[in-house]
């Protein structure tokens, strides 16, 4: 069995506020192996940035992990200092966002912006660093890096600020590289041009990624493995063709079925009735339960168990109880 | 960057001009006649009317207002009515006295809010934040003539360590004049002091929030460096954009310290000028401090336009 | 503007409607500052409108025997030059400061509101050349200057003052409110209350002004505060009310030079401008807090 | 509405010529020295009465600006927009007004297009009062009604808009829109910043109110699935100009121009086996600083030495079918 690169087990996150406490991330385990693409796909409010942000220790005001593991090459980084962490970050850890426009200062050029993380990690002069970040400017695709390197994140487009948030994330060549939302903010033929470059830096290092997404496309021409998050939780984890193929959870089906489709033409699309609650309302039992077509009493009472399909979904429709209780599997899209 | 000095250049001219028109409108639209002041009720009518006629009276305003102008723009800002000195003469002598307290007050003011405020952002919620908050809020609140009236109270009357009052000139006795110029600072610079130590704390929360704060913890950088590479000069730019807003009300204060204080400078000048109706002299003072705040402003932009880049593009618009 | 903005939104506790208002209530009282401000201001009025019946003296009434007296349970607060009452001045006093910080902001919103309405929402060459240009020409100057000129110019009297105050923040209302209608005019429930067909002044009073009315109210709270400052700042230098009416700032004045006899005459008129200024601000600031756009 | 019409030859509801808009930018000393920023350029189509035109293309392109102009919400800066034979671009403002009625729009953000401080039966109510659409006194009973319309409760009358979900709020939206009885609806980005699975479920409610009311859309967004779900014709977008436009099935089967076979290969997809992508070069050029010739040359693969002085005209290539290509 290939070594886990990260591993996190049974995370728990949830806010402190004036209210007391709102539990947002509840019991959340997947892993990555060195060179492998995972993807968190869900909808707004599922709690897929939050769980990146987690692991990079970089949780907004109020939240906290309130339990769990989150092993990185062996040792548990879930409770660890910011100094502590602040090794990791950026050398062993790095993580790009959703809005290059935000994410750098506007008061510093790229350039300086690049090196100032090789030299918060290694041993080297400013001239070296200064060196190897026009080396990355160009190795992300940025037409005369010199020129760049001295310019402000202003004078950029957005691709080309997302392609200097790669270099700096980059530069120290880390192990793990989580991408939150990475493109979204893009054109679409932007998007793939990003994506691209993603995926060919990403065997150019071997590094292992996590990617952010609520694109089911992006999902499916990028990822190894995907988890489909709803409300919190995992609702079905699985190799991607599997997932897309065979779709157990009821919400991952609507998901799929809810976006128009480019090579059929159809009169109505299929769609999710109601919204998601909100973390104060969540439902007892599976979060999914409100708005799930196939939802028994069971699934009112108490949290669905996670079932061996082929792949793994959190659901009772396919628990031994109910298939030997004669009702019936969904079927698949 | 020379283009963006030059519009700046352009944009201050017509506000200058524009300064000078209030100014004017200010002074000479006052009910009354300027030459029944000057010569007092007595004076007979044809002495009052050939007054009038010498000064330029009867012109239309216009008119009058091009002869200032015409006079200003040569250095003439016309004669005191008690004495007939000229107004320039008398502004040159009480400008150093006021530039002396003023660059005291604001010293001691970023002096105090810079480290406190940046400490009070970082220490969110604790009881030095909260120490801050209520200095912060007395400052701002406290009227700096009873501010005045205490330390006196306190250094002069009761302890007697300090002259209540006085002033000395910083080239005859610096070290008398420093002395001499510690309560009065204090009591003008507090309340800048206050208002900077909010603002910086306020902006430096904000920016600490921002995304890219977040990118700079997720590079691996410590704690120090984001706050003081990342965050501080962000958080700088509207609390330079404040001071430079706050400068006219920080001269207006002057007036009143300068008044508690006996410090003759322009303040008390344009006090006693107004009390006496002499008004050339508050035309020229004021002229003279809006010019010299639309000037600071105007260094104050071109210092933002260093700071930031996004600025000296140039400005695009819809 | 046309970028697709499929955020990955932050998680948002939002609650059932009804605990919206309550949540904000909790909100200032969490702030007990501004609720201690808000007690203050409220007593500091009660003072006002009821000083005839609270003050145990008359304001005015001299008494040469009484003079220069230290406070004592006869006189709370001690007498002045004259043998006046301290306490009972100092309430008549409030009257005066609240009349002035009310009035002049009333005056400066009465004019500024308006003209930064319609210099936002019309933009155009009027607006940026001469409403804008003429604000930043006034705001050159140190308002308390023009105000103390104003006053000097249409002559020493409490009604003057106000009105010199007024017209000297007026500027700051047309800026504030020409920045806020400016910011508001570019959201999109704006184009489309235009694009439903309804007209320009539907729009601004229906739509813009509900929403640009907080931070007016928070201005107009704490330049009350300033504008008592102000008040007390011209009357300290006999340009504002006049004797024998008791002002704060007149008072403060006429004590400083017995500082060494009778301390008190400059300390409880400075006292009541403080105590009464920070509770403004105070309570200004808890109402900003209260209104805080990131609560809807 | 006209019954005479032969419904062989479909009726225009909505034409536009040669639609411009431009931007200045004000550089120079004191704002003397002026950039044109060509965000609309030269635009012409038609809307025929009953269908749906999507208008697809990136960021920037000019859709947005284009249906604002349509709109006379942003001036034009030249040409022609006629709804219903009458000349949008000359008419006065109180007659503007009125016209308004009949083409209304739905905005891309549900959050900052209602107003925070109006209670939605409020604003429903004002514009239905504003256009007299029914009696007075029936007013809240037909607001109501139309709540139900687009799935919304009756009771949500008298709540605020923060108390809703984006998906709640773009109905509210389009509840407002349908609300005065329109003709055609103008939707800029109206589901783009909805989840998937709300996105769905607004785009079946416009899909069955257009039925149900016989309304035309103008349907503009940057999501090419979108545009080819609700679409009848498609037109695509590209630096202010239109590069193509025909029928759905022929544009999304048959697409002629460069860029839209580079749109159509660039969009990520669920569930295909691999196929042959055109990843295009470069960015989208500034439209301050528009390329000779063809806009798109800079960026296309296929671009020879002609598109870069001659600008290739919007032709129609087959029936049906235009394109502003000098290869196509």
């Amino acid at each position: 069995m290939v070594k886990d690169l990260l591993s996190v087990r049974h995370l728990n996150v949830g806010f402190d506020h004036q209210f007391g406490h709102t539990a947002v991330i509840d019991d959340v385990s997947f892993s990555i192996e060195k060179g492998e693409t995972l993807c968190i796909v869900g909808e707004s409010g599922c709690g897929k940035s939050l769980t990146s942000l987690s692991i990079m220790g970089l949780l907004p005001k109020g939240g906290r992990i309130t339990d769990g593991k989150i092993l990185f090459q062996d040792h548990d980084i879930s409770h660890k200092t910011t100094k502590e962490l602040s090794k990791i970050r950026g050398k062993e850890i790095s993580m790009i966002f959703q809005e290059p426009m935000t994410a750098l200062n506007p008061l510093h050029t790229v350039g300086h912006q690049i090196a100032e993380v090789l030299l918060a990690h290694e041993k080297v002069s400013r001239n070296e660093a200064n060196q190897k970040a026009v080396e990355m400017l160009k190795l992300v695709g940025i037409p005369s890096p010199e020129k760049r390197f001295k310019q402000y994140p202003h004078e950029l487009s957005g691709g080309m600020r997302q392609r200097v948030m790669i270099a700096m994330a980059l530069i120290c060549k880390p192990d793990l590289l989580i991408a939150d939302e990475p493109t979204t903010a893009l054109d679409v033929t932007i998007q793939a041009q990003i994506l691209e470059l993603i995926q060919e830096l990403k065997n150019k290092f071997g590094m292992s990624l996590l990617l952010i997404t609520h694109d089911l496309g992006v999902v499916s021409e990028t990822a190894d493995k995907v988890i489909v998050m709803y409300a919190g939780q995992v609702v079905e984890s699985s190799e991607t063709k599997e997932l897309f193929t065979h779709p157990k959870h009821p919400y991952t089906q609507g998901l799929i079925k809810s976006i128009p489709k480019m090579d059929e033409d159809e009169e109505e699309l299929a769609t999710i009735k109601g919204t998601v609650p909100s973390p104060d309302e969540m439902p007892e039992g599976c979060r999914f339960v409100t708005r799930c077509p196939f939802a028994k009493d069971i699934c009112h009472q108490k949290k669905p168990p996670i079932v061996n399909v082929g792949h793994e979904v959190h659901c009772w429709l396919y628990s031994d109880d109910n298939v030997k209780g004669g009702i019936p599997l969904v079927d698949n899209v | 960057m020379l283009y963006y000095i030059a519009r700046r250049l352009v944009l201050m001219i017509g506000i200058l001009f524009l300064v000078s028109v209030l100014v004017f409108v200010l002074i000479n639209v006052i009910p009354g006649d300027p030459a029944t002041l000057m010569l007092g009720q007595e004076a007979t009518a044809g002495a009052r009317a050939a007054l009038r006629q010498s000064l330029g009276l009867n012109d239309p305003l216009y008119i009058q207002y091009l002869h200032w102008v015409g006079g200003v723009l040569h250095g003439n800002l016309g004669y005191s009515l008690a004495d007939h000195t000229p107004v320039m003469s008398i502004l040159l002598n009480k400008i150093p006295v006021t530039l002396e307290l003023t660059i005291l007050s604001f010293l001691i003011a970023v002096a105090i809010a810079i480290p406190v405020g940046i400490i009070s952002a970082i220490r969110k919620g604790t009881a030095w934040d909260y120490v801050t908050t209520v200095f912060a809020l007395s400052g701002v609140s406290i009227p700096a003539f009873w501010l005045g009236i205490l330390l006196i109270y306190l250094f002069s009357v009761t302890l007697g360590w300090l002259p209540p009052s006085g002033y000395v000139s910083l080239t005859d006795n610096p070290v008398k004049s420093i002395v001499l110029m510690i309560m009065p600072s204090i009591s003008l610079g507090i309340r800048l002091s206050a208002q900077l130590t909010r603002m910086l704390r306020s902006s430096l929360l904000e920016v600490m929030e921002a995304d890219y704060i977040r990118t700079g913890y997720a590079k691996g950088l410590m704690e120090k460096a984001v706050v003081f590479k990342h965050a501080l000069r962000n958080a700088m730019l509207p609390v330079l954009t404040v001071s430079g807003l706050e400068l006219s009300a920080f001269l207006g204060g002057a007036v009143i310290t300068e008044t508690i204080f006996a410090v003759p400078g322009l303040g008390q000048l344009i006090v006693n000028a107004i009390l006496t109706r002499d008004f050339p002299i508050v035309q020229g003072a004021i002229l003279f401090i809006a010019f010299a705040v639309v000037f600071v402003n105007f260094l104050v932009d071109i210092a933002y336009s260093l700071l930031d880049p996004r600025i000296s593009l140039g400005g695009a618009s819809k | 503007m046309e970028q697709p903005q499929l955020k990955a939104g932050p998680i948002t506790f939002s609650k059932p409607s009804k605990k919206v208002v309550s949540r904000r209530s909790s909100k200032i009282l969490k702030h007990k500052l501004a609720l201690m401000g808000g007690i203050f201001v409220a007593v500091l009025i009660l003072l006002a409108v009821f000083a005839p019946l609270i003050a145990p003296y008359s304001p005015i009434r001299q008494s040469y025997a009484e003079a220069l007296k230290p406070p004592s349970s006869a006189h709370w607060f001690g007498t002045d030059t004259l043998g006046r009452d301290l306490f009972s001045r100092i309430i008549f006093g409030a009257q005066v400061s609240l009349k002035a910080g009310l009035i002049s902001v009333g005056l400066a919103l009465l004019i500024g509101v308006p003209l930064g309405m319609i210099s936002g929402y019309f933009r155009g060459l009027w607006d940026d050349l001469i409403i804008m240009r003429v604000t930043d020409a006034m705001l050159a100057f140190p308002s308390l200057i023009l105000a103390l000129t104003l006053a000097a110019v249409l002559g020493p009297s409490l009604n003057h003052a106000m009105i010199a105050i007024g017209l000297v923040f007026t500027p700051n209302f047309i800026r504030l409110v020409r920045g806020e209608v400016l910011a508001q005019r570019e959201r999109e429930y704006v184009t489309a209350a235009k694009a439903s067909g309804l007209k320009n002044v539907h729009i601004m009073i229906r739509h813009i002004f509900p929403n640009i009315l907080g931070p007016i109210i928070v201005q107009a709270t704490l330049n009350v505060a300033a504008a008592i400052i102000a008040e007390a700042s011209l009357s300290y230098l006999g340009l504002g009310t006049q004797l024998p009416t008791p002002s704060w700032g007149a008072m403060l004045a006429e004590g400083q030079g017995y500082l060494q006899q009778a301390p008190w005459i400059s300390i409880f008129p400075g006292l009541f401008i403080f105590v009464a200024v920070i509770s403004i601000n105070v309570f200004g600031d808890g109402i900003r807090d209260w209104l805080d756009p990131k609560i809807k | 509405m006209s019954i005479m019409s032969d419904p062989s030859v479909p009726e225009k509801i909505l034409e536009v010529k040669d639609l411009k808009k431009f931007f200045y930018a004000h550089k120079g000393l004191i704002g003397n020295h002026r950039q044109e920023i060509k965000a609309v350029d030269g635009i012409n189509f038609s809307v025929f009465r009953g269908e749906t035109l999507g208008i697809v293309g990136e960021s920037g392109c000019g859709k947005s600006t284009m249906g604002r102009a349509i709109l006379q919400l942003q001036k034009p800066t030249e040409g022609s927009v006629t709804f219903e034979g009458i000349e949008l671009t000359r008419l006065k403002n109180h007659k503007l007004r009125k016209l308004r009625k009949d083409i209304q729009m739905i905005f891309q953000d549900p959050f900052g297009s209602l107003n925070p401080r109006m209670t939605v039966g409020a604003m429903l109510k004002e514009t239905v009062q504003t256009h007299h659409v029914v009696k007075s006194n029936e007013t809240k009973e037909y607001v109501e009604n139309m709540l139900e319309q687009v799935g919304l409760k009756k009771s949500f009358y008298s709540r605020y808009p923060h108390e809703f979900s984006g998906g709640q709020r773009q109905r509210i939206s389009i509840a407002r829109a349908l609300a005065v009885k329109p003709k055609m609806i103008v939707c800029d980005e109206a589901v783009s910043a909805l989840d998937v699975s709300v996105q769905a479920q607004i785009l079946n409610l416009l899909q069955r109110l257009k039925k149900q009311y016989g309304l035309t859309y103008l349907f503009i967004s940057h999501d090419l699935s979108v545009v080819k779900h609700i679409s009848d014709r498609v037109a695509v977008m590209y630096l202010g100009q239109i590069v193509e436009l025909a029928d759905k099935k022929e544009m999304f089967n048959n697409p002629l121009h460069p860029y839209m076979k580079a749109l159509l290969s660039a969009i990520p997809l669920v569930n295909q086996e691999s196929r042959e992508r055109i990843i295009l070069k470069g960015e989208v050029p500034s439209p301050l600083n528009i390329p000779k010739g063809c806009r798109f040359h800079t960026r296309c693969p296929f671009a020879k030495a002609i598109c870069s002085e001659k600008v290739p005209e919007l032709e129609e290539k087959k029936e049906g079918h235009w394109a502003a290509c000098h290869f196509a």
